[in-house]
């Protein structure tokens, strides 16, 4: 029974995959991929439900486990992929209509998103440190034909980036999973590269080694995370993805990325104390969040600022990683869910309107309000529930952060973050303020009634914003689950 | 085969991969490259081989036997087939940092490997893990081709060279990970390259070229 | 409420309505005569007064209640002033009224309400006498402000009787630094507060020279008598004002009646003094441009801040 | 629950359902309802501050609300009073929005986004920890800014005013952030006793950082310079009655939060702080008025009178705090502060919602259109004539007696203060003096140009009376003015025990029903009295010159027009001219731009066809703080943008530098 | 300063003696004036001569203020116009617009004989006639210009002084 549990969130896209395989994209098929988000969704529940009554759970012969930390991420991903999954069958329509894609194309799209979602399901279940890195691995290599589905000049350059920018960083944590390893070789228990075994045998583990290891892990997979210094794949790649995809990559990927870096950290802290991987991170945060907010300011292209705001939020949430402590845990993995939900409406409503206006500038928007009301409202509250206004969940979870980032004595450092997301919050404000704001223009072009926003996605964003809001308000069922990641998060001393 | 023959066969393979790699930072040919590429790899399976013989382990033998397949066989036609199908113009990688530097770089490289390398030679000193700093410098020779080479088939043997590199490290650091998490690295290797293969192709259709250089059109 | 308030409280309004004209017209009696005119005498702005509230009132097309309010506001305020400051009786019959801050404000009020009537009429004389008058007033008001406050610290209070009868009390109080300052900057705020030379002239024809004269041009017969009374009384008050708050001997302090008839007396002479004075200085002086008007008023502002600086650091 | 927490209840339960109103009534209901229910929250939420003030005390926790931090409420007499002056506010705006908003501001979203608004501003001060102010606080600048945005649509600035508000609010609000942070970190919890407690132990630093930081961002939500410039921007873009509700109440909320930061939390501390906050005070008060003096947009105009009264409230505190040695001065300053934010957010409410009726009526608001309103708008002109009355702090006025109660404590700081104090009170006074005399002809100038004269547009001159909703909360916010001109003793004594609360003295003032006497020091001030006595005075005056002096009837003439042809509307002195004189004044610190256009006659450069005259006054502290500011980020935005060039290699180079140096680090280290 | 106290004290007086009271009849209107009266003064059109004389009337050696006249700036200030000039075209209208603004009792005197009987300008293109045809004239003051004792003894008419 727990093991078909267990198996469900990877189970059920691969069959949707296949099902798309062999029936190919169409009306009868289009919601099969939602389908199977929601059933990821609901296996995740139960399995929250399964972890909250008895612990951890383990299958699949000890290659797969779950726990609070990936129960919690497991419901990020069934959450977001619903969102993005069941916006899609009006985005690939109207890409059809569009004659952007071809039935093809959607059918290849949907196979490819059921396989990232398998892919990201498989990396957080992943009970050792080399599987999760194969199941990351294995999402670059999905994505990338997602990423350059349009098959344009930009297209094919941001997927060429992407690949080899995500390839080599991630072949770097492939260096550092052996070299710790190796570090596990030479204790007693040889614990492999077993989480949960390495943690166990932390005080065995060769210190120096594994050192070098962390560092590369961190390195590593912070490249997928969107932590500089190799952040740059990301602006290309969501700007050209299509919208769904973009959704996804920016409200889960980049946080199952983070995932993986705090089962690292577990095992770094636990061996080299808290400084080092604090130290590693709080740099690379710092040195992401001023890199976003400086590429935010003059952003012309608005997929490209939510990418560099997806860096920002991922530096925050590496902050508040680095800072440590059950309420900072608390508050990054309340944070990934919040970015996720915000993050996925942005992008999805991001893709409604260039779909509808043609373009990606920002300077060639106007009036969004006055001509799509309930568009622009989406844009604007997600902007809003992204740079961290209340009610949404984004407030809490920064303000968990900041909290115990002052707590924890870093108060100058959490400062300067703090500023730094200030800056970008205030620049993503001008700049969708600018697109959404004013007067419609008058001429030629004008006529033309702006079509309205397909009943499903609109439903689908206003889900999104709800969600969000109601998870700032109160955490309600979640709050346990939250509790018991975040006390796994932050391991024990 | 007695101790010293396996610990010499052992470091002449080792600087087969340390030679090859300084080779394909000097050679331009594409053609060149991958030939050597293949070397490298050969150079590899031997390094598996070894290890599967002084162990006596058959997983390591089945190892052996696949990096000789996919890094000797599959990789470089791929990567044939990756050149061949570009214009003769562009057989030739033009590095943006010229030879002699890179060659420069590339000993610094080494001696920086060595030095960062010390931890992981005195966990376990033996034969094996006193070669690990050649691995790493593999990683990172293959690296600096990767930031420097402007063609995309020679980025691609950039960044399998930084493969075979960390393959090196894993395999000298005589800690067999499980053959389950060593399949899914090969198989995830084999489809980035494929994945990058594919990619070059688009490359050409769309831009006429694989200059990677010329890839500027998405910037802020 | 004291019987020497109550008695104030009568004595000095009537005073004051009755005598400040007759203080006008010996400022412009003594002007005649420095200027070597016969002159008209000194009841002559009380001739003017009775044959204007004798002549026809007149509603000029486009006005409203302001403007008829102005008039009445203006007078009456400056009545309020004379009932409650301590002018020839020491004690109040509204001591809580009695305060400088409110006698200051007062008198500003009904400077604003005529401005507020230049406004009104909508003409190009009215409006730019208002702005002019506002001008002024936004930099007598803190002159004042702050010479009062110079004044109240040493008290450590802002009523007026209280001041009044702390210098009778202390005489040495009237001659040190603090209070000279003071002296000086009311003197300066009070001749422009008053429209007198060199900030405006009283006397002139020339509209564009004007500054109070160019708010009241719509004024006639009946408002324009009152007008021209509140100018008068507001010319009395503040110089005796002045008086009292410097040289306040001979205030009555018991509610006899020689004693009140003693302190009328003083009042008028003290009055009459400082308006002699007045006017003769006039006799002397040009009238200024309007935008070097600031540069005098920022100098009493500065003696006012100076005397308050003194008052702090020298107390 | 008691009374307090009951009405506070019921005002929240009636703001939500005004809300849910909002976004479901049909349009034609819409107005109606929403201002029905919530002038009843409003009410509420008055009932609530009185009866909090009167010393119920409500206390409520929700642990499950906001995660990660829970929600406290806490209504002690402090929050009482701002959630009295705010509901009083929300009450009056709401009945003109029935009005008001028909013609102007009927969207769904503004319609239910309003009242959110109001009661975020309640739970703002009646947060009990730091969290669930924090919560409010963005909650509250969240529907302002929705709110401001209404009529983003009509004008091209509203959107830009929207967005300086976004980005102050937003920068502000960080500072908050990181003060009480900085704060909650040396405390147990986030509720306020923990923080009380933290505080006896805080270092003398951390303390300062802490009241800095908040005294920022409540500083730059109340408009204090140099954090205003989103003030005269944003205030006068929101529709009227919002703008009410932004500049009489929630201003007041960043002088809540100085008060419960700086008073109560912190308990006073250090001299300094309260320096900074008196300069800051006194250069607001001073800049503010400078530049209402020479507005020209009537709505902008009372932005910035808003931020110098918010100037004079910053004077207040920063004397209390200054003398706190000395409880009696200190108590009078602090309620001398508190009853002028009261008195302001009377009169700027009656002011704004008459500015509203003028925008509506005339179909402008800036000075230079408008004039001969007192015939067409009577009820408009009068509230709009005693409003301004009551903010030139003339007598009978409001204004007048706080703004007398902050002299009298500055005379008093005296002898209990330290060479600071006797420096700093003088130039406080003159702060406060000049103020007043630019105040005076500042509202001379907004009431006899904007309403009295002749019409000077075609919008003037067509002008008609607001409807009877909105006349009639200016007629009860006129009363509530009039009423707090007259007999400020019925607030001030409660006034008096809040502040002696919160530094912990005796009351300050004494009361006997119509008198002021302060207790301690002398004086006494009746302002009951004083209108009674100026009434009486002209209506006597009137009496006698009406039925003795005169007996002639009022003849109607025509305007004195020197003879020549009847004077046109162009003649007349406008808003720009009136200021002029003034402009010249103080040239050195308001910099005016002037350009002078001369077109000359094409057969000859000796004859001019036209002349144009521009002439501008821009806020100088906007030029020389904000515009190098933002002049800076565009070049540090330009120089970022090479770090995105697109160069693949450049990417990977980054990952390959950074890499070999952490090796090398790595190795160095070991 | 010094030096004007010494030609102030040097010069004295410069007033002539008043002479004696004036004779004929004065305007009834002006009746009730008694001692007052505030002079608006209208250039209808003249040379300037008598507005020379009037300067005079007012000036220290006639000094016609002593007996309670004085110029004014409005004429809503003023009981009594004194006209000079014939009335040309364009200041009739003007003129009769500012006798409206003088409020009653009002008077009008003219002064000059132009402003009597156009005098020289009589019968000329751009002269509409004396003053009496525009407005009612109550007293007239002979002379081309005339006198300042005449116009003084014109205004004691009107004061009553």
């Amino acid at each position: 029974m727990i093991t078909l549990l267990m198996l469900a969130p990877v189970g059920l896209p691969v069959l949707g995959a296949l099902a798309y395989l062999l029936f190919g994209w169409r009306p009868a098929t289009a919601w099969i991929a939602a389908g199977a988000a929601a059933g990821e969704l609901a296996a995740a529940i139960g399995l929250a439900a399964v972890v909250d009554l008895s612990g951890p759970q383990i299958a699949v012969g000890g290659l797969a486990r779950v726990d609070a930390l990936s129960v919690f991420m497991l419901l990020v991903i069934g959450t977001v992929g619903l969102l993005a999954t069941a916006a899609s069958p009006s985005y690939l329509a109207a890409e059809i209509r569009a004659g952007r894609a071809s039935m093809r194309t959607a059918a290849r799209h949907s196979l490819l998103v059921q396989a990232f979602l398998a892919a990201m399901a498989s990396a957080v279940l992943a009970a050792d440190l080399g599987g999760l890195w194969i199941a990351i691995e294995a999402t670059t290599i999905v994505t990338a034909f997602l990423v350059g589905q349009r098959r344009t000049r930009a297209a094919v350059e941001a997927a060429w980036k992407y690949v080899v920018i995500c390839s080599t960083g991630i072949a770097l944590a492939l260096l550092g999973a052996l070299l710790l390893n190796y570090a596990a070789q030479h204790t007693p228990v040889r614990p492999g590269l077993n989480l949960v075994g390495l943690i166990a045998a932390a005080h065995t583990l060769d210190p120096a080694v594994t050192k070098i290891a962390v560092a590369m892990l961190v390195i590593g997979f912070g490249t997928k995370a969107g932590l500089a210094p190799l952040h740059a794949w990301l602006p290309d790649a969501h700007s050209q993805a299509p919208a769904p995809v973009s959704a996804l990559m920016s409200g889960v990927l980049l946080s199952v990325a983070f995932y993986a870096i705090l089962r690292v950290k577990l095992v770094a802290d636990a061996v080299l104390g808290a400084g080092f991987a604090r130290a590693l991170l709080l740099v690379m945060a710092l040195a992401s969040l001023a890199l976003a907010a400086s590429l935010l300011i003059a952003q012309r292209d608005y997929k490209r600022m939510l990418a560099y705001s997806s860096i920002e939020h991922l530096a925050l949430i590496a902050t508040g990683a680095a800072v440590g402590g059950p309420l900072a845990m608390a508050a990054v993995l309340l944070h990934m869910l919040g970015h996720g939900l915000a993050k996925g409406v942005l992008f999805l409503g991001a893709g409604q309107l260039s779909q509808t206006d043609g373009t990606s500038r920002i300077a060639q928007i106007r009036a969004v309000a006055a001509r799509q009301p309930v568009l622009a409202g989406c844009l604007g509250f997600g902007v809003l529930a992204l740079i961290g206004l209340p009610p949404f969940s984004i407030f809490a979870s920064e303000l968990g952060i900041a909290r115990a980032g002052f707590a924890a004595g870093l108060g100058w450092f959490t400062a300067i973050a703090l500023s730094l997301t200030a800056v970008a919050g205030a620049v993503l404000v001008i700049h969708v303020s600018r697109m959404l704001l004013g007067t419609p223009a008058e001429g030629p072009g004008a006529a033309t009634a702006s079509p309205r926003l397909p009943a499903a996605a609109g439903a689908v964003l206003l889900a999104g914003l709800t969600l969000s809001a109601a998870l700032g308000v109160t955490a309600g069922p979640l709050t346990g689950l939250l509790h018991s990641a975040a006390v796994i998060a932050v391991g024990t001393p | 085969m007695s101790e010293t023959t396996y610990v010499q066969l052992l470091y002449l393979a080792c600087g087969g991969l340390l030679l090859t790699s300084v080779l394909m930072l000097w050679r331009r040919e594409l053609a060149v490259l991958i030939r050597v590429f293949a070397v490298q790899g050969f150079a590899l399976a031997v390094i598996a081989g070894l290890a599967a013989l002084h162990h006596g382990g058959i997983e390591l033998g089945a190892v052996a036997v696949g990096i000789l397949v996919l890094r000797v066989g599959i990789l470089p036609w791929l990567l044939r087939r990756a050149v061949a199908a570009v214009g003769p113009a562009s057989r030739e990688t033009r590095p943006l940092v010229n030879v002699a530097a890179s060659l420069l770089v590339a000993a610094v490289l080494t001696l920086l490997a060595y030095a960062v390398s010390r931890p992981l030679v005195e966990l376990a000193p033996a034969a094996a893990t006193s070669a690990i700093p050649i691995g790493v410098a593999v990683v990172l020779i293959g690296f600096f081709v990767l930031i420097t080479r402007r063609r995309a088939p020679s980025q691609l043997v950039g960044f399998l060279l930084m493969d075979n590199g960390i393959t090196a490290v894993g395999l000298l650091t005589t800690a067999g990970v499980a053959l389950t998490v060593e399949l899914g690295v090969a198989l995830d290797v084999l489809l980035a390259v494929l994945v990058l293969q594919i990619l070059t192709g688009r490359m050409r259709e769309t831009f006429g070229d694989t200059d990677v250089a010329e890839l500027r059109e998405l910037h802020d | 409420m004291s019987a020497l308030g109550i008695v104030g409280g009568v004595v000095q309004p009537l005073a004051v309505v009755a005598g400040s004209p007759v203080l006008v017209g010996m400022m412009r009696q003594v002007r005649a005569r420095l200027e070597g005119r016969a002159g008209p005498g000194i009841a002559q702005p009380w001739r003017d007064l009775r044959k204007l509230f004798g002549k026809e009132p007149i509603a000029p097309r486009g006005t409203g209640v302001v403007f008829r309010a102005a008039p009445y506001a203006l007078v009456a305020t400056t009545l309020v002033v004379s009932f409650v400051a301590p002018l020839a009786t020491v004690d109040s019959p509204l001591d809580p009224v009695a305060d400088l801050f409110a006698v200051v404000a007062l008198l500003t009020a009904g400077t604003v309400a005529l401005a507020l009537a230049g406004l009104d009429t909508g003409t190009a004389f009215g409006g730019m006498g208002a702005s002019r008058e506002m001008t002024i007033v936004a930099l007598v008001e803190p002159t004042l402000l702050v010479a009062v406050f110079a004044l109240s610290v040493p008290v450590g209070s802002t009523n007026l009787a209280a001041i009044v009868s702390s210098t009778l009390r202390d005489p040495a109080r009237a001659i040190s630094p603090a209070s000279l300052l003071a002296a000086v900057a009311l003197v300066i705020v009070i001749v422009a507060e008053t429209g007198r030379l060199p900030v405006d002239n009283p006397s002139t024809h020339l509209e564009l020279t004007m500054v109070h004269e160019a708010m009241v041009l719509e004024y006639a017969g009946p408002d324009l008598a009152l007008v021209e009374l509140a100018s008068a009384m507001r010319l009395g008050v503040f110089l005796a004002l002045l008086a009292n708050l410097f040289v306040p001997w001979g205030i009555a302090t018991t509610a006899g009646p020689f004693a009140v008839l003693g302190g009328v007396l003083a009042l008028a002479v003290k009055v009459v003094v400082l308006g002699l004075a007045l006017a003769v200085g006039e006799v002397f002086l040009a009238k200024l441009r309007l935008f070097r008007v600031p540069e005098l008023l920022a100098g009493s502002f500065l003696l006012a801040l100076l005397a308050v600086a003194a008052s702090f650091f020298l107390a | 629950m008691n009374p307090t927490g009951l009405a506070l209840g019921v005002a929240l339960v009636l703001g939500v359902f005004a809300a849910v109103l909002g976004a479901a009534t049909r349009k034609h209901l819409r107005a109606r309802a929403v201002g029905a229910v919530t002038a009843l929250c409003g009410a509420a939420g008055t009932i609530a501050g009185i009866s909090a003030m009167c010393g119920t005390r409500y206390y409520a926790a929700f642990p499950a609300l906001l995660p990660l931090s829970g929600v406290t409420i806490t209504v002690d007499s402090t929050s009482g009073l701002f959630l009295a002056v705010t509901g009083a506010v929300a009450f009056v705006s709401a009945v003109y929005g029935v009005g008001y908003a028909r013609a102007d501001a009927n969207g769904r979203l503004p319609q239910a986004v309003f009242p959110l608004f109001v009661i975020t501003m309640m739970l703002v001060v009646s947060a009990g920890n730091v969290g669930a102010l924090l919560v409010c606080w963005e909650l509250m600048a969240l529907c302002s800014l929705v709110l401001v945005l209404t009529e983003h649509h009509r004008r091209p600035e509203v959107a830009r005013a929207g967005r300086w508000y976004a980005v102050m609010t937003h920068l502000g609000f960080v500072a908050i952030l990181a003060g009480l942070l900085v704060f909650t970190a040396a405390a147990d919890d986030d509720t306020f006793p923990a923080l009380r407690v933290a505080a006896h132990h805080l270092s003398p630093t951390t303390a300062s950082v802490v009241f800095v930081a908040t005294l920022l961002g409540f500083g730059s939500k109340a408009g204090v310079v140099p954090l205003h410039v989103w003030l005269p921007r944003a205030h006068p873009e929101a529709p009227s009655h919002v703008s009410a509700l932004m500049s009489a109440a929630m201003v007041n909320l960043g002088v809540y939060g100085i008060v419960r930061v700086g008073f109560d939390l912190l308990g006073g501390g250090q001299r300094w702080w309260w320096l900074l906050t008196l300069a800051l005070g006194g250069i607001s008060a001073v800049y503010g008025i400078l530049h209402a003096a020479m507005s020209t947009d009537l709505k902008r105009l009372l932005g910035y009178s808003t931020t110098e009264n918010m100037g004079l409230v910053l004077i207040g505190l920063g004397a209390a705090g200054l003398v706190a040695d000395d409880p009696v001065v200190a108590g009078l300053a602090l309620a001398a502060a508190l009853l002028h934010m009261v008195n302001h957010a009377a009169f700027k409410t009656v002011l704004f919602l008459a500015a509203g009726s003028v925008q509506r009526g005339a179909g402008s608001r800036d000075l230079d259109a408008l004039g001969g309103l007192s015939g067409p708008m009577p009820f408009t002109t009068a509230a709009f004539g005693l409003g301004a009355l009551a903010a030139s702090a003339l007598p009978p006025g409001t204004a007048f007696v706080s703004e007398w109660l902050l002299l009298q404590a500055l005379i008093h700081a005296r002898p209990s203060a330290g060479a600071a104090a006797v420096v700093m009170m003088p130039i406080a006074v003159a702060a406060v003096a000049l103020t007043a005399g630019l105040a005076v002809a500042t509202f001379v100038k907004a009431f006899g140009v904007g309403f009295l004269g002749r019409p000077r547009s075609a919008g003037a001159a067509a002008a008609r009376e607001s409807p009877a909703s909105m006349t009639a909360a200016l007629g009860i916010a006129v009363a509530v003015c009039a009423v707090l001109a007259v007999l400020p003793t019925i607030l001030l004594s409660q006034l008096g025990s809040l502040a002696s609360g919160l530094l912990r003295t005796g009351s300050p003032a004494a009361m006997d029903g119509i008198v002021v006497r302060l207790v301690g020091v002398s004086g006494a001030l009746s302002p009951l009295m004083l209108a009674v006595v100026s009434v009486g005075a002209a209506l006597g005056l009137v009496a006698v010159v009406r039925l003795v002096l005169t007996r002639q009837a009022r003849r109607a003439a025509r305007l004195w027009d020197c003879g020549a042809g009847p004077l046109s509307a162009r003649m007349e002195y406008t808003a720009t001219s009136f200021a002029e004189p003034l402009q010249r004044v103080f040239d050195d610190v308001v910099q005016p731009e002037t350009d002078v256009d001369v077109t000359h006659a094409r057969e000859s450069a000796y004859l001019v066809e036209a002349i144009e005259f521009r002439n501008r006054v821009l806020d100088r502290i906007e030029r020389w703080l904000y515009t190098p500011l933002l002049r800076a980020v565009s070049v540090w935005a330009a120089a970022a943008r090479r770090l995105a060039t697109g160069s693949v290699h450049r990417y990977l180079g980054y990952g390959f530098y950074t890499l070999c140096g952490l090796l090398i680090l790595l190795a160095v280290t070991r | 300063m010094l030096r004007l106290w010494r030609r102030i004290w040097r010069i004295g007086r410069a007033a002539e003696p008043a002479p004696a009271g004036p004779v004929g009849d004065r305007p009834a209107v002006a009746a009730g004036w008694r001692g007052s009266v505030q002079v608006r003064h209208v250039d209808a059109g003249s040379c300037n001569g008598c507005e020379i004389e009037i300067a005079a009337a007012f000036g220290p050696v006639y000094d016609a203020e002593r007996y309670g006249a004085r110029l004014v700036a409005s004429p809503r200030h003023a009981d009594a116009l004194l006209v000079t000039g014939p009335v040309t075209r364009n200041m009739a209208e003007p003129l009769r617009r500012t006798h409206d603004a003088v409020p009653s009792p009002r008077v009008v005197v003219a002064v000059g004989d132009c402003a009597r009987d156009c005098g020289v300008f009589a019968s000329a293109y751009g002269v509409v006639g004396p003053v009496r045809d525009v407005i009612p004239v109550d007293l007239e003051v002979a002379g081309c210009p005339p006198r300042p004792e005449a116009i003084t003894e014109a205004l004691r008419k009107l004061t009553g002084r």
